[in-house]
């Protein structure tokens, strides 16, 4: 696509994001006041698929994305868990994922939050019993937020990174 | 050394520490805001400093003390750097001189300290992100240095300060094809240096394809915090170094508090002019496979080299 | 005559400086639409090279030079990059590689070779220029000193006819040669005559055309055009 | 009798007393004797060589059994400056062999050479005619050549280095000889007082200048006469190899300047460009092969030839400089020239020691086997990292200061009227920019292989420190790097008043000002300035430490993975795959992969083996030939003699004939 195109096309489109809903009131139950201070306005998370059927992984992509842009309250994806303050736990956890997520969450330096994404981080969801799954994230790590639903909305993962930075 | 240049250097330093995390956060909010988000707004960077600031660094067992200096020693070159190029004031200091070669070599400093943190954990992707920092600042050298000797050779030193005062009293040789070509040149090599897109691209998450990210992967807390400032400093110093040598309008002559005030000011906007600029830029712009980035490199020292041959055509 | 330093000197180093990046950008840039584009910059401001000296010379000297200049401009900015175009967009239609990429030096290396002739050529006619210079031949006294810029063109040109292997960017490698010789004529002799320049350029043109069908048959022929693929002459 | 004539004496008594010595005594006590007797001729070296800085002269004339003309030894500052360089490298090398010596190169033999080649070193900068520098150079040839055979009895490679070392030392030697020759000739006289007025116009000045330059390049290691290096310094014990490299390649260089610099000054241009070419090339060809080296001593042997390199272009620039009348860049070049030569020394014999600590405690050369180092061995991280910094020419050492004293000589050279300079400044100043760049890869390479990340082999994990006679010459060295790097004035001051040129002086703190083109730059206040910038983030770096200290985490970040070895890191070879990669039509290495799959699918590979060798492209396609065919003449040669006495007594009949032949004539 030849410049003159591409500036064109930004042009054409300007703002896809949505109108930032009204932060939500911080519901004052002990799982907000636990969130550290230090996280307020910026979080950096690392995504950890324990075994996802990849239906949260779409709608985090569309979290992180244009239209909901999570990115606008402070909250960014990054690459190495040491550079990160949340670990986003997505999926059931599998045998072969409990180490990785135990070693994720151990190579994040405090303060730190643990976020389990989708019924399936929460409570194994609809994989419960299965023969390869070892259980939900808060069997193997401490979980300190988590957001319903299967998949969640993107709006109820923004709302849930909000919680934590506080914007 | 007479003090009001030691000053203005130190005012150099405040100024560029403080506009560092503003020149990157206008590149992300530019960026954001052309892909149609919103962005976090221009002061994310500091916040995100602040946060760091505030945690507990993490390092791995086996690592040597160089894991523990190499940041503190990257800052300071990225800071020392700040004093020594000309960005609010053309003042040479006495002692030290804004040498190009000095600075460069405070510059290379700094790259190595960064080159052996990379290689410090002993994980794979710091040795690999070490490996092609270094190779690539290697193919920069002689750009940098034959651009400058071009841009020296009307002025008859080497000295940044005083190439600068010379554009800024001249304007014409801003124009002439030497001033020109080198400017691009030394532009690509700016870009290199600073890893920036199509070099390499400062917001990837795969491991693969990183540069600067994969030195860094192993550092958190106050450590990446310095690693992540120092760079941010480099950023902006050698892009407010451009802009003085594209615009050398503004920069102070003298020590005084009035010249040195307007010249902090016609720095913030050279260097959110160039911001916006490096963004835009970016957008249009897709990263270049790793092993056609030498054909670049030589295509600015060609560059470089044509300015000297032009100065001499029309000396 | 013009000083150094004055308007007139300035634009020159301009053109001059605008002609060798256009021929470096040409042995850069494989993209050979980019490479058309970058002819029709070469062509402009060899005009405006020709125009300029013909603005600060002598009365006599001046109209003519300046017909010169509107010629350059029809020809070498226009026509001619119009009829690259054409047959290049034919080729692609054809199904011909948009880019050259069988070239036989690979770029890193052409570049740095680029960066040598350059130095050849202010070697070698760093006297030319000086001797011109000195017995100021018509008005060339202060143009003289772009002349490498011409010598240096004519090497490139000849890199690209060698190095590259497509016909189309052969045939630019020509026209590269072909503005070298003019940018000198202009910078030594004081530009050549207007019959002179009209010929020459006419040649050039009939050269291109010829090349232009040529390389079509050979397409029609070989399915290609790249040049060291046929190592036989077909009769 | 002056304080000088007194140091010579001096130097030959202790060498004598070394040389007893190691005869008389057996086992450590050899060692420890031989050792600081020879650490005494260096040492009456290094003060000789002050002296004679300070201005101290002396003409001794020795006669000699041979039959030339008695052998002067008048040396003059420049000589002066080198002995001192040598003599101060020469402490340090004897003072670490006491405690590094073992086995073969502990024999009686190896410790007599090591005097004797410490006395020829000393005496070949000293020398004050032709006779006595050849005379000198030959003992110092002689005695390398015996170190470099130490340990021929244990790896057969020692003998194929030490027969490529021998014929390229003597080629070297007969090549000064004959240009020698031709100067006297030419000067009508064999002492260098009297040929310095030779004028260089004639057939003869040409000539002795082409073979002196070419013998003197073959002793300094430049391309195409470098091949003796990466042979000879891998094979050489650690401390021979540091000798070699820091002090005896360098008279190679100081032979150049003494006949471009002292004999024959006003030189023509095409000589000045023939060093300049001879010089940048092998500065990158030199840099480009250390750059992918996985042998730690073969780096360092190709770094020796890439400094020299710039020590020679130094020079060529100096002398074109100064034959095109821009005299204050020229005496800055020669200044950066004696500033390169002396940085180069310090470091590179820093470095070679820190190799030799290396090797003793862990047996491995081969830097893709080594690897956190810096754990077991401290001290040797630390002055092998310091000595890196100098080779990168990294502020504060002494190669930053050298490095930018020639960049300011190029920037000043700058002669937009002169052709041939306007040309020939700007492509050495490409050439050593990249030089420097590919410098920098190298020795991070090195250093970050070598010492840092986790061990690569069984071997390095059982590594222990050297002990303490090994460590304090490695300190004593890094010292030397940075003094030179703090305080460069002095250094530069004497280097201009050994060539005659009033090239520098001291300023400010111990800083260097080049009167010549008028640049300032005085480390130590970079070094203020740095702390004083650096201060703020200090404290806040410590009170932050203090607040929250770190936490050791157990694993490096590999992607949660649990099963990352060290054979998963990065090391030499993959570290310079990049440049490898870039300059590959230069290096032309020579790679084979062979995977051999399951039996089950060929899908599967069982095991993918990759090897990758780099052959230096010149001894490949230059010296094999040449060695063919001396191999096809020497065939060709041995038919005239088949063992039959009757052919012999032939010979010698006609020899007999053809001589009364001529006599009668």
């Amino acid at each position: 696509m030849s410049l003159a195109n591409l500036a064109r096309l930004i042009r054409r489109t300007g703002r896809i994001a949505e109108p930032a809903p009204e932060a939500p009131p911080r519901p004052d139950d002990e799982a907000t006041a636990a969130l550290p201070r230090a996280l307020r306005g910026s979080v950096q998370v690392r995504h950890v698929d324990a075994g996802s059927c990849n239906g949260c992984e779409i709608e985090l992509a569309a979290a992180f994305g244009p239209v909901y842009d999570a990115e606008r309250y402070g909250a960014r994806l990054v690459a190495s868990p040491r550079h990160a303050d949340a670990v986003l736990v997505t999926g059931v956890v599998t045998r072969n994922m409990a180490e990785p997520l135990r070693l994720t969450v151990a190579a994040t330096p405090q303060p730190r939050v643990v976020l389990a994404v989708g019924d399936c981080a929460r409570s194994c969801g609809a994989f419960r019993g299965a023969y390869g799954v070892v259980g939900a994230a808060s069997d193997v790590v401490p979980v300190d937020l988590s957001v319903p639903g299967c998949p969640p909305a993107p709006a109820d993962i923004v709302a849930a990174l909000r919680r934590v930075t506080g914007r | 050394m007479s003090v009001a240049p030691l000053v203005v250097a130190l005012v150099q330093v405040t100024v560029a520490v403080a506009f560092a995390p503003l020149v990157v956060g206008v590149t992300r909010q530019t960026r954001a805001r052309l892909e149609g988000r919103v962005g976090p707004g221009v002061l994310q960077p500091a916040r995100d400093l602040r946060k760091l600031l505030a945690k507990t660094p993490l390092r791995a067992a086996g690592t040597s003390p160089v894991t523990v200096v190499a940041p503190v020693v990257l800052l300071t070159s990225s800071l020392l750097l700040a004093a020594l190029v000309p960005l609010v004031a053309a003042l040479p200091l006495s002692l030290v001189p804004g040498d190009l070669f000095v600075a460069v070599s405070v510059l290379l400093l700094g790259t190595v300290a960064i080159a052996l943190l990379g290689l410090d954990a002993g994980s794979a992707f710091g040795g690999m992100g070490s490996s092609r920092h270094m190779t690539i600042s290697a193919l920069v050298e002689p750009t940098v240095l034959v651009s400058v000797y071009a841009l020296s050779i009307p002025v008859g030193s080497s000295a940044l300060a005083l190439i600068v005062a010379a554009r800024r009293d001249h304007p014409a040789s801003i124009a002439s094809p030497a001033g020109v070509l080198a400017v691009v040149a030394l532009v690509i090599v700016v870009i290199a240096e600073t890893g920036r897109l199509p070099i390499d691209n400062p917001s990837t998450h795969l491991e693969l394809t990183m540069i600067h990210e994969a030195m860094e992967l192993e550092q958190s807390g106050r450590d990446l915090a310095w690693v992540d400032l120092a760079s941010w400093l480099r950023l902006s110093v050698l892009l407010g170094l451009v802009g003085n040598l594209v615009l050398p309008w503004g920069v102070a002559g003298s020590a005084g508090f009035g010249p040195v005030l307007l010249g902090a000011l016609a720095l913030a906007g050279k260097l959110a002019l160039l911001a916006v600029l490096l963004a835009a830029a970016e957008v249009a712009m897709a990263k270049l496979r790793l092993f056609r980035v030498p054909e670049l490199l030589a295509g600015s020292f060609v560059l470089a080299f044509l300015a000297v041959t032009a100065s001499y055509l029309v000396a | 005559m013009s000083t150094p330093g004055s308007a007139a000197t300035q634009l020159i180093a301009l053109a001059a400086g605008a002609l060798l990046v256009t021929s470096v950008l040409l042995v850069w840039r494989r993209d050979l639409s980019a490479q058309v584009r970058l002819l029709t910059l070469q062509g402009v401001s060899l005009a405006v090279l020709a125009a300029t000296i013909g603005l600060s010379g002598p009365g006599s000297a001046r109209a003519e030079l300046l017909l010169v200049a509107l010629l350059v401009l029809l020809l070498r900015a226009w026509l001619l990059p119009w009829v690259l175009g054409r047959r290049l967009r034919a080729g692609v239609a054809a199904g011909d590689a948009a880019r050259e990429d069988g070239a036989r030096l690979n770029p890193t290396a052409s570049l740095v070779l680029v960066a040598l002739l350059t130095t050849v050529a202010y070697l070698v006619s760093r006297p030319i220029s000086e001797g011109v210079a000195a017995d100021g031949v018509g008005i060339s006294g202060p143009a003289a000193f772009a002349v490498p810029v011409g010598v240096a063109m004519v090497l490139i040109g000849f890199l690209l006819l060698v190095g590259r292997s497509r016909a189309m960017s052969q045939l630019i490698g020509f026209l590269v040669l072909d503005n070298g010789i003019a940018t000198v004529a202009f910078l030594t002799a004081a530009g050549v005559p207007f019959a002179v320049e009209l010929g020459v350029s006419s040649d050039v043109l009939l050269v291109v055309l010829i090349l232009a069908v040529l390389s079509r048959r050979i397409h029609a022929q070989v399915g290609s055009t790249a040049l060291d693929s046929m190592t036989e002459l077909k009769g | 009798m002056n304080p000088v004539a007194w140091g010579l004496l001096a130097q030959v008594v202790l060498a004598v007393c070394a040389v007893a010595s190691a005869l008389a005594t057996r086992g450590h006590v050899r060692n420890v004797l031989a050792g600081s007797a020879c650490a005494g001729v260096a040492g009456a070296g290094a003060v000789t060589g002050m002296s004679v800085l300070a201005g101290g002269t002396v003409a001794v004339q020795v006669t000699t059994a041979l039959p030339v003309p008695p052998m002067v030894l008048a040396p003059d500052r420049l000589g002066g400056l080198l002995m001192l360089l040598v003599g101060a490298v020469g402490v340090i090398a004897s003072v670490y062999a006491i405690g590094y010596v073992h086995g073969a190169s502990a024999s009686r033999t190896q410790w007599a050479a090591l005097a004797l080649f410490l006395l020829g070193m000393q005496l070949v900068p000293a020398a004050g005619d032709v006779v006595a520098f050849l005379l000198a150079w030959e003992l110092m040839a002689a005695a390398s050549t015996v170190l470099v055979l130490a340990e021929h009895a244990h790896r057969h490679t020692v003998r194929h280095a030490a027969v490529w070392y021998a014929v390229m030392t003597h080629l070297s030697f007969v090549l000064i000889l004959a240009g020698f020759a031709a100067l006297s000739a030419a000067g009508g006289s064999t002492s260098f007082a009297a040929l310095a007025g030779t004028g260089t116009a004639g057939a003869g000045a040409t000539v002795a200048f082409v073979l002196l330059t070419v013998g003197f390049a073959a002793k300094a290691g430049l391309v195409p006469l470098h091949v003796w290096l990466p042979r000879a310094h891998p094979e050489a014990p650690s401390h021979a190899s540091a000798l070699m490299s820091a002090a005896m390649v360098s008279l190679g260089a100081y032979g150049i300047l003494l006949v471009g610099v002292r004999l024959m000054p006003d030189a023509p241009t095409w000589w000045a460009v023939l060093l300049i070419a001879l010089g940048a090339g092998s500065a990158v060809y030199g840099i480009l092969h250390a750059g992918v080296a996985t042998d730690l001593k073969r780096l360092l042997a190709y770094s020796t030839s890439e400094n020299l390199g710039l020590v020679v272009a130094a020079i060529g620039l100096a002398m074109l400089l100064r034959t095109h009348h821009v005299p204050g860049a020229a005496s800055a070049a020669i200044v950066a020239a004696l500033l390169l030569l002396v940085s180069h020394a310090a470091f590179k014999a820093t470095l070679f020691l820190g190799a030799g600590a290396v090797l003793r405690a862990t047996g491995e050369r081969d830097l893709d086997r080594m690897g956190g180092l810096v754990h077991t061995m401290p001290w040797t991280a630390a002055t092998f990292g310091v000595g890196s910094l100098g080779a990168a020419s990294l502020p504060v050492t002494g190669g930053f200061v050298a490095e930018w004293t020639l960049l300011q000589a190029l920037i000043h050279g700058v002669r937009p009227a002169d052709r041939v300079v306007a040309v020939v400044v700007p492509l050495t100043l490409g050439l050593i920019a990249l030089t420097a760049g590919l410098a920098l890869v190298t020795f991070v390479k090195a250093f970050g292989i070598a010492f840092l990340a986790r061990a690569r082999s069984a071997a390095v994990l059982g590594a222990r420190e050297a002990p303490w006679s090994m460590r304090v010459p490695m300190v004593l060295g890094a010292l030397g790097v940075l003094a030179l790097g703090l305080l460069p004035g002095p250094v530069a001051a004497a280097a201009a008043s050994a060539v005659g040129a009033e090239g520098a002086r001291v300023a400010g703190l111990g800083g260097v000002e080049l009167t010549g083109v008028g640049a300032v730059l005085s480390p130590a206040a970079l070094v203020g300035l740095g702390a004083v910038v650096a201060l703020p983030a200090l404290v806040l770096v410590l009170a932050l430490a203090r607040q929250r200290p770190a936490t050791a985490d157990v694993l490096a970040w590999g992607c949660g993975g649990v099963r990352t070895s060290p054979r998963m890191q990065y090391n030499a070879t993959s570290y310079a795959e990049p440049v490898m990669r870039i300059f590959n039509d230069a290096l032309q290495p020579s790679r084979d992969v062979v995977v051999t799959h399951l039996a089950e699918s060929t899908y599967h590979a069982e095991r993918v083996r990759f090897s990758q060798r780099v052959d230096d492209v010149v001894e490949a396609r230059l010296f094999r030939p040449l060695v063919a065919a001396a191999d096809a003449l020497a065939e060709r040669a041995r038919r005239v003699q088949n063992g039959s006495i009757n052919r012999y007594l032939g010979f010698s009949f006609t020899a007999l004939v053809a001589v009364l032949l001529v006599v009668a004539g």
